[in-house]
């Protein structure tokens, strides 16, 4: 059996004599599989990428036991968890399409580089059709551009950039994860009645894409309800010791420090803020206050004391009292001993609407998939009635505006849920300046 | 996309003047400067006796800030009883957990658990210096007459295995050590060295940090200067032949002073460690910027180490100054190796070294 | 000694060209047969034949080299975006910008040598990441990397389909055709860019070989061994290394630009210290100074960060399922710890045991095997000729 | 009689230390002149000044009509200045046919010519020369060794090879048969009187007396960084200041 993948684009501009040569089977015989790496035996292969070194290790660990969970769910093994609660009845335990879920890994060290060569390695050699995971957004925009080329699915993991559904969307990608403009516009009200209107707010941003659009979404979203932006400030990517940068916000009038950090350099801005006394000061008659835009449960755990009474977005979290979250996190919970974080979430319910599109396509066909998901309106998954919107393929959903509890009463007990910011107010028109520049584009097949 | 200028606003606050400004982040850069020296210490002093690059000396300074995490967690141990009423909210019988140490000691318990952190420096020294020793007696010592490059391949190995395992063992997460309560508040320094109150106020801990890296560097120096033991590695560091045919027997020597040297990294580490959150990669990140920092000073020049880690330390605090920066755009992000780039070519034996250490 | 030499020159090349026209057969059973991990391996062994030019002959150790790479794939993607998606002039625009990178650099750093040198090269590195991940973001993308546009001018090529990203290729060969062909019972992806990168890997090592061989490959070893006594032999030697260096820029400029043509994204880590690290590590790890060390321990890295760290438990359950079931618990409980998220560890592990027992690198151990087996033979009293008498190469 | 190296009024100071003092030397074209003295007398430091590794604070080196002062190494070289080196200086790791086409090839090619493409194997006119020098030295045997396993005596032959090669118009020799057996030496003396015979000009720097007055026509005796005598050998053999210079410590 031969069968060529070669594109048909390709064909019709070569001609010379380089090319003509290696290209000549091609002109034998056509593609055998509609679409790349159409399964063809008794099951389907999805490839879980996420980062297993480096700063997001432990995050990556924690979406790939979600993964394992929703493949065993898919399988019908365990309880079932969301597939119980989610409003699409399609899944039947039995696999996707009488296919049994088969799973392959890789570790994206949260670099673009190797997250790439890892989501290929899955595509060209394991024949996986969807690729899911990342905990960065540079990775996902990278990967899923690979995944518009290769002509597989893109299902991002945990990513907050504006880019991933802005500028830099493709039609083979999906978020369901919220972003940066969500997190301002959720937490802009709360702060407003938490600390007033009559701000002046020092921002200390990632000196890459991701903290500009974070930078941007909030000081927007902070200006509209009369807050001043006194400064906005670089800070190079793993910094480390970030008390230079901190010295500055003491003697420059400021009242509240906006911290657009992830990861370790949150954890160590945090903290460090903390230690220099900012949160004990009386600035403009006021109480200096910190802000977190955007948290993790897992990196809150690595600030320790420093969080209490810092406020904050989130995706979703475990102590969340709907039915979905509920069957979630007991499963989670009884498989490894201890509640899942937002990661784990998000790549599981991402995992679930992937199995659930295509058992609604049909197909695994990306296109058949795409339509499937565009549009797609859903519930029971953990954060309310969420849409799948088809302009950019971002998920709208409510976005929880959360706090540093000031008395945990265990190691994941870290924060409280102090707002459940409905869609609405989070939702934006697809053409908004701070998405504006890319295009969908296409689906495509591949093959 | 143009990334937007730093807009500046000049401080207007009350008795903030450009002198207090200046003082802060002479102050930041000081502490940042002592990490940079007690590293760049023992890899220069390792240089200069053994003549081995030693790229596991960022591991070192890691596993010393995972002294004061293990003995935490050691302290911190819980009693787990699980709880007949209560439920997690995935279902199981709620866990309810006493620390051992809280049980048993009571207050005094506690006390301990609040003072971990610098009382893992007992634990460290003995600990770091077995490292040391194991280390040198092991694997570095083969490797004396080996090219730099295989030394470098080795102990970037090694470093990679230390990294590993600890990330194993912990997590590849920062977990929190938080310093004890007592020097977690500020300290207002102005008013100690006699300026007007309230202006330049620091933390405490980090106050601390300074005077504890002067502490253990001056311990260091002065062991070098007033010890037969110090006088004969010292004698090594000149002429390493020389004293090898006075018949003196180096290498035991030479043994102590790698696990010296471990001993500093490792304690520069677990005092740093309220102030970074530990993580496995740590010392990969110290890494490249220690090297830089015994370039600077002069390869195997010790008290250029310490002033090359302080006066990086402090140009780096200065380049990431908002008033800098505009100027500048970008220069906080590339300041410690532009700095390098000048120095090695103006003064290629470093600000202390001695002439032709380490050419080809 | 010259037509010994020459004869196991001609060998060695015939051997590599064999090498990388079978390949895909040859690394299918070991998992490593699919297109993006053979382009790796050859567009990375090109790196490291390059930056052999410089370590293996002159001894001079650069910790900066990932700077070229990236430069040289930044450049083949702008090529993309602005001119066209035919990979030449991607390629020559990328070996041009990173030699004179490399000029500019070395012309700086070679005034000092030894490990002075290196911290050089590796500031001016760590330099061109930390700009091109934050402020130099409008030529790089930043964290993002820079990625081809539907909306790019591509001037010389004709407007793509709607919505379709176009595909780099050699002139209408796409780099990403692939042919699947089933051969003794494998299922064998023989892929356009492979080949194409592997023709270039061959005239890269051709080339390199010539420069090993040359009279200034033979200045190039003298500076090695003994820098001053060269000049007082009347020959200025920095000329010598500034060549080299900006040669070993060059490759390492094409292999950046490959990546580039292979998956047409640049992303700044590719300059960071650890990529600089990287290929030290493949270099030595192969045998520094050998002519085919580098390309092996090119190959050893890339297999390891690919292959090894996409095993996953279940996985390893299935490959010691023969065992009985407590020892496979057992076995695949401490055999994870060197897969998947263990990866790493493994490496540094494997670091340290080739260093440890063969200083010479993979070379060496081949040699030694080599010896070994000849030596068995001569005791047989079959060979009383000096066949043992082995130059190194 | 033309000089073809002349040195005037060389001073170079180490710190406090005098060095050299005033230091004028005339080497005339074709002869062998040897410079002696005492241990410390400033005889290397002397050469060193020539050969451009080090600088001296005054004074002119002029060789065939051009300054050395201030040129490079490879520049000095290349005005047909070779030098053997009191503790041998070879290229270890490689053979010592490589060894000494090196120097034939800076000869030929100049101080830089990227000859990158033509091989190694192909310099058969170099290689022809490499061999003669090796074979002037006696070493032809021994051409594919690598360079690091030779003896000290034989490291230093190779030395002389590698210079001889170069066919120079100066060769400064700093103590040539310093560790060499009796027999070498004498075989050394004969190939540098034969070589001195076909004209070429040279430096020796040497303590072994047999060798000096073997080979000299010209001998300056360094003390104290001062040239106290410069005559013909047999005038400098009972030379009361030489005496002195050696024995100064005679009272002991």
């Amino acid at each position: 059996m031969i069968n060529f993948r070669l594109d048909r684009r390709g064909l019709l501009k070569g001609g010379l004599a380089a090319g003509t040569m290696l290209a000549a089977p091609t002109i034998l015989t056509r593609s055998a599989s509609a679409y790349t790496n159409e399964p063809t035996g008794s099951n389907v292969v999805l490839g879980f990428n996420v980062p297993q070194s480096g700063a997001y290790a432990d995050e990556g660990a924690d979406e790939l036991r979600a993964y394992q969970l929703a493949v065993q769910h898919l399988n019908g093994e365990g309880d079932g968890g969301m597939l119980n609660t989610f409003s699409s009845k399609e899944l039947q335990g039995n696999g996707v399409l009488g296919k049994k879920v088969d799973y392959v890994t890789g570790d994206t060290q949260t670099k673009s580089d190797a997250a790439r060569a890892s989501a290929k390695r899955m595509i060209e050699r394991d024949g996986a059709v969807m690729i899911t995971g990342g905990s960065s957004s540079g990775v996902a925009i990278a990967v899923q551009g690979l995944c518009q080329e290769a002509g597989v699915i893109f299902m991002a993991g945990l990513t907050h950039s504006n880019d991933t559904t802005g500028k830099d969307k493709k039609a083979n990608g999906f978020r369901h994860f919220f972003n940066a403009y969500m997190s301002g516009a959720a937490l802009a009200p709360v702060l407003k009645s938490n600390y007033g209107s009559d701000r002046k707010a020092y921002h200390l941003t990632a000196d890459y894409t991701w903290g500009w659009t974070q930078e941007e979404s909030i000081a927007a979203s902070t200006e509209a309800i009369g807050w001043e932006t006194v400064a906005k400030v670089r800070t190079p990517l793993g910094a480390g010791d970030f008390s230079q940068y901190i010295t500055p916000v003491l003697n420059s009038g400021a009242d509240v420090l906006i911290l657009n950090h992830y990861g370790r350099d949150m954890v160590n801005s945090l903290t460090q803020a903390v230690q220099f006394g900012l949160l004990d000061k009386m600035v403009n008659g006021k109480k200096f206050e910190v802000v977190v835009p955007l948290y993790s449960r897992l990196m809150a755990q690595g600030a320790g004391e420093n969080v209490k009474g810092i406020f904050g977005s989130t995706n979703w979290h475990w102590s969340l009292q709907d039915e979905g979250s509920k069957a979630f996190v007991k499963s989670f919970g009884q498989a490894y001993g201890f509640p899942p974080s937002q990661a784990a979430h998000t790549c599981y319910v991402q995992t679930l609407l992937y199995a659930d599109a295509a058992q609604r396509a049909g197909t695994f066909n990306p296109c058949g998939i795409a339509e499937a998901l565009e549009g797609f309106e859903f519930d029971g998954m953990g954060n309310g009635k969420t849409l799948y919107r088809a302009e950019d393929h971002q998920c709208f959903k409510n976005v929880l505006v959360v706090k540093g509890k000031d008395n945990p009463e265990s190691q994941f007990d870290l924060l409280e849920v102090v707002d459940e910011v409905p869609a609405e107010q989070v939702t934006y028109a697809p053409d908004h300046p701070m998405f504006a520049g890319g295009e969908l584009g296409a689906c495509n097949p591949g093959a | 996309m143009i990334p937007e200028t730093v807009s500046v606003r000049d401080g207007t606050q009350p008795g903030a003047g450009a002198m207090d400004v200046f003082l802060l982040q002479v102050l930041n850069g000081l502490d940042k400067g002592s990490a940079y020296a007690m590293i760049a210490l023992g890899l220069t002093l390792i240089f200069g006796t053994l003549g081995v690059v030693n790229f596991a000396h960022g591991a070192l300074f890691m596993l010393g800030a995972f002294c004061s995490v293990a003995l935490n967690k050691l302290l911190t141990l819980e009693k787990i009883a699980l709880s007949e009423t209560e439920m997690t909210a995935w279902g199981t019988p709620l866990e309810i957990r006493t620390p051992y140490a809280e049980a048993w000691f009571g207050d005094f318990g506690a006390w301990v658990i609040d003072w971990s952190v610098p009382l893992s420096i007992l634990i460290a020294i003995p600990f770091m210096l077995l490292v040391g020793i194991v280390m040198e007696r092991g694997l570095i010592r083969h490797f004396y007459k080996r090219p730099h490059a295989e030394q470098i391949l080795v102990t970037f190995g090694l470093a990679i295995v230390l990294q590993e395992i600890i990330k194993a063992w912990f997590g590849a997460n920062p977990i929190p050590q938080p310093a004890p309560e007592a020097l977690t508040g500020m300290m207002d320094f102005g008013a100690a060295i006699g300026m007007d109150a309230g202006n330049v106020v620091y933390p405490a801990w980090r106050l601390v940090y300074f005077l504890f890296a002067a502490a253990v560097i001056g311990a260091v120096f002065a062991f070098l200067q007033f010890t037969t033991f110090g006088m004969v590695v010292r004698a090594g560091m000149a002429d390493r032949e020389t004293v090898g045919l006075l018949g003196i027997n180096i290498d035991k020597r030479f043994t102590l002073t790698f696990g010296i040297a471990a001993v500093v990294a490792g304690l520069a580490g677990v005092m740093y460690s309220p102030i970074l959150s530990p993580n496995y990669h740590l010392g990969m990140d110290f890494l490249v910027l220690s090297f830089v920092v015994v370039v600077v000073g002069g390869m195997g020049s010790l008290p250029g180490a310490v002033a090359a880690g302080m006066l990086l330390g402090i140009l780096q605090s200065f380049a990431s100054m908002n008033e800098v920066k505009a100027i500048f755009p970008g220069i906080d992000q590339i300041i410690i190796y532009l700095v390098a780039v000048v120095i090695l070519l103006a003064r290629p034996r470093g600000l202390l070294g001695r002439k032709g250490v380490m050419e080809s | 000694m010259t037509v010994e030499q020459s004869k196991k020159d001609k060998i060695m090349v015939i051997g590599v060209v064999l090498a990388v026209l079978l390949g895909p057969i040859i690394l299918n059973p070991f998992g490593a047969g699919y297109p993006d991990l053979l382009q790796k391996f050859v567009i990375y062994g090109i790196f490291a034949i390059g930056f052999n030019i410089l370590f293996g002959l002159t001894g001079y150790l650069s910790f900066g080299h990932a700077a070229f790479l990236g430069v040289g794939s930044y450049s083949a993607v702008w090529m993309f975006k602005l001119l066209s998606m035919n990979i030449v002039p991607a390629i020559i625009l990328a070996m041009v910008i990173s030699g004179l990178f490399a000029l500019l650099i070395g012309f700086i750093a070679l005034r000092r040598s030894g490990i002075y040198f290196s911290i050089l090269t590796l500031a001016f590195a760590q330099m061109s990441y930390n700009l091109a991940y934050s402020v130099l973001t409008p030529i790089t993308n930043g964290e993002t990397g820079l990625q081809i546009l539907h909306g790019d001018p591509r001037v010389l090529d004709a407007a793509v389909e709607d919505g379709a990203l176009p595909v780099t290729n050699l002139f209408g060969l796409n780099m990403n055709a692939t042919a699947d062909v089933s051969l003794l019972g494998m299922d064998i992806q023989f892929n356009a860019g492979y080949y194409i990168c592997g023709l270039i890997m061959i005239v890269a090592f051709y080339i390199a070989l010539r420069l090993f061989r040359s009279p200034f490959g033979m200045m190039l070893k003298a500076i090695k061994t003994n820098q001053n006594r060269l000049n007082f032999t009347g020959v200025n030697s920095r000329p010598y290394t500034l060549t080299a260096f900006v040669i070993s820029g060059i490759y390492a400029g094409l292999a950046g630009g490959l990546l580039a043509c292979t998956d047409p994204l640049a992303g700044a880590e590719r300059m960071q210290w650890t990529a600089s690290g990287e290929v030290v590590l493949m270099t030595i790890l192969g045998g520094a100074g050998t002519m085919l060390g580098p390309i092996l321990g090119a190959g050893v890295i890339k297999y390891f960060e690919n292959i090894f760290s996409a095993y996953n438990e279940s996985e390893l359950m299935d490959v010691f399922s023969f065992l009985p079931h407590w020892l496979q618990e057992l076995v695949v409980s401490v055999s994870s710890l060197f897969v998947g998220e263990g990866w790493h560890l493994t490496l540094g592990v494997l670091f340290m045991l080739i260093v440890i027992f063969l200083p010479g690198g993979l070379m060496e151990g081949f040699n030694r095997l080599v010896k070994l087996a000849r030596g068995g033979y001569r005791k047989d009293g079959a060979s009383a000729s000096a066949a043992g008498k082995v130059t190194a190469e | 009689m033309s000089s073809i190296l002349k040195v005037q009024g060389i001073n170079k100071h180490f710190g406090g230390l005098h060095a050299l003092n005033n230091v004028n030397l005339d080497v005339e074209q074709g002869k062998v002149h040897a410079i002696i003295g005492p241990n410390g007398a400033g005889k290397s430091t002397l050469l060193n000044c020539f050969i451009g590794r080090l600088t001296p604070d005054t004074g002119t080196v002029d060789f065939d009509g051009t300054s050395l002062i201030g040129l490079k190494p490879h520049e000095i070289n290349q005005t047909g200045v070779s030098r053997v080196f009191q503790t041998p200086e070879i290229f270890t790791e490689l053979t010592l046919l490589e060894n000494v086409m090196i120097p034939a090839l800076a000869k030929r090619d100049g101080a830089f010519k990227p000859s990158l493409w033509s091989s190694m194997a192909g310099e058969t006119e170099i290689r022809d020369q490499a061999m003669n020098a090796l074979s002037e030295v006696n070493m032809g045997g021994k051409a594919g060794m690598t360079a690091a396993s030779l003896s000290r005596g034989d490291k230093r032959r190779l030395e002389l090879a590698m210079a001889l090669v170069q066919n120079p118009k100066l060769l400064l020799l700093d103590e040539p048969t310093a560790g060499m057996a009796r027999a070498d030496t004498n075989a050394t003396i004969d190939l540098l009187k034969t070589i001195s015979g076909k004209g070429l000009t040279m430096v020796i720097i040497e303590h072994d007396m047999h060798v000096v007055f073997s080979l000299a026509e010209k001998i300056s005796v360094l003390a104290q960084g001062t040239v106290i005598v410069e005559d013909l050998p047999e005038k400098i053999k009972g030379h009361p200041k030489v005496q002195e210079a050696y024995l100064g410590g005679a009272h002991l």
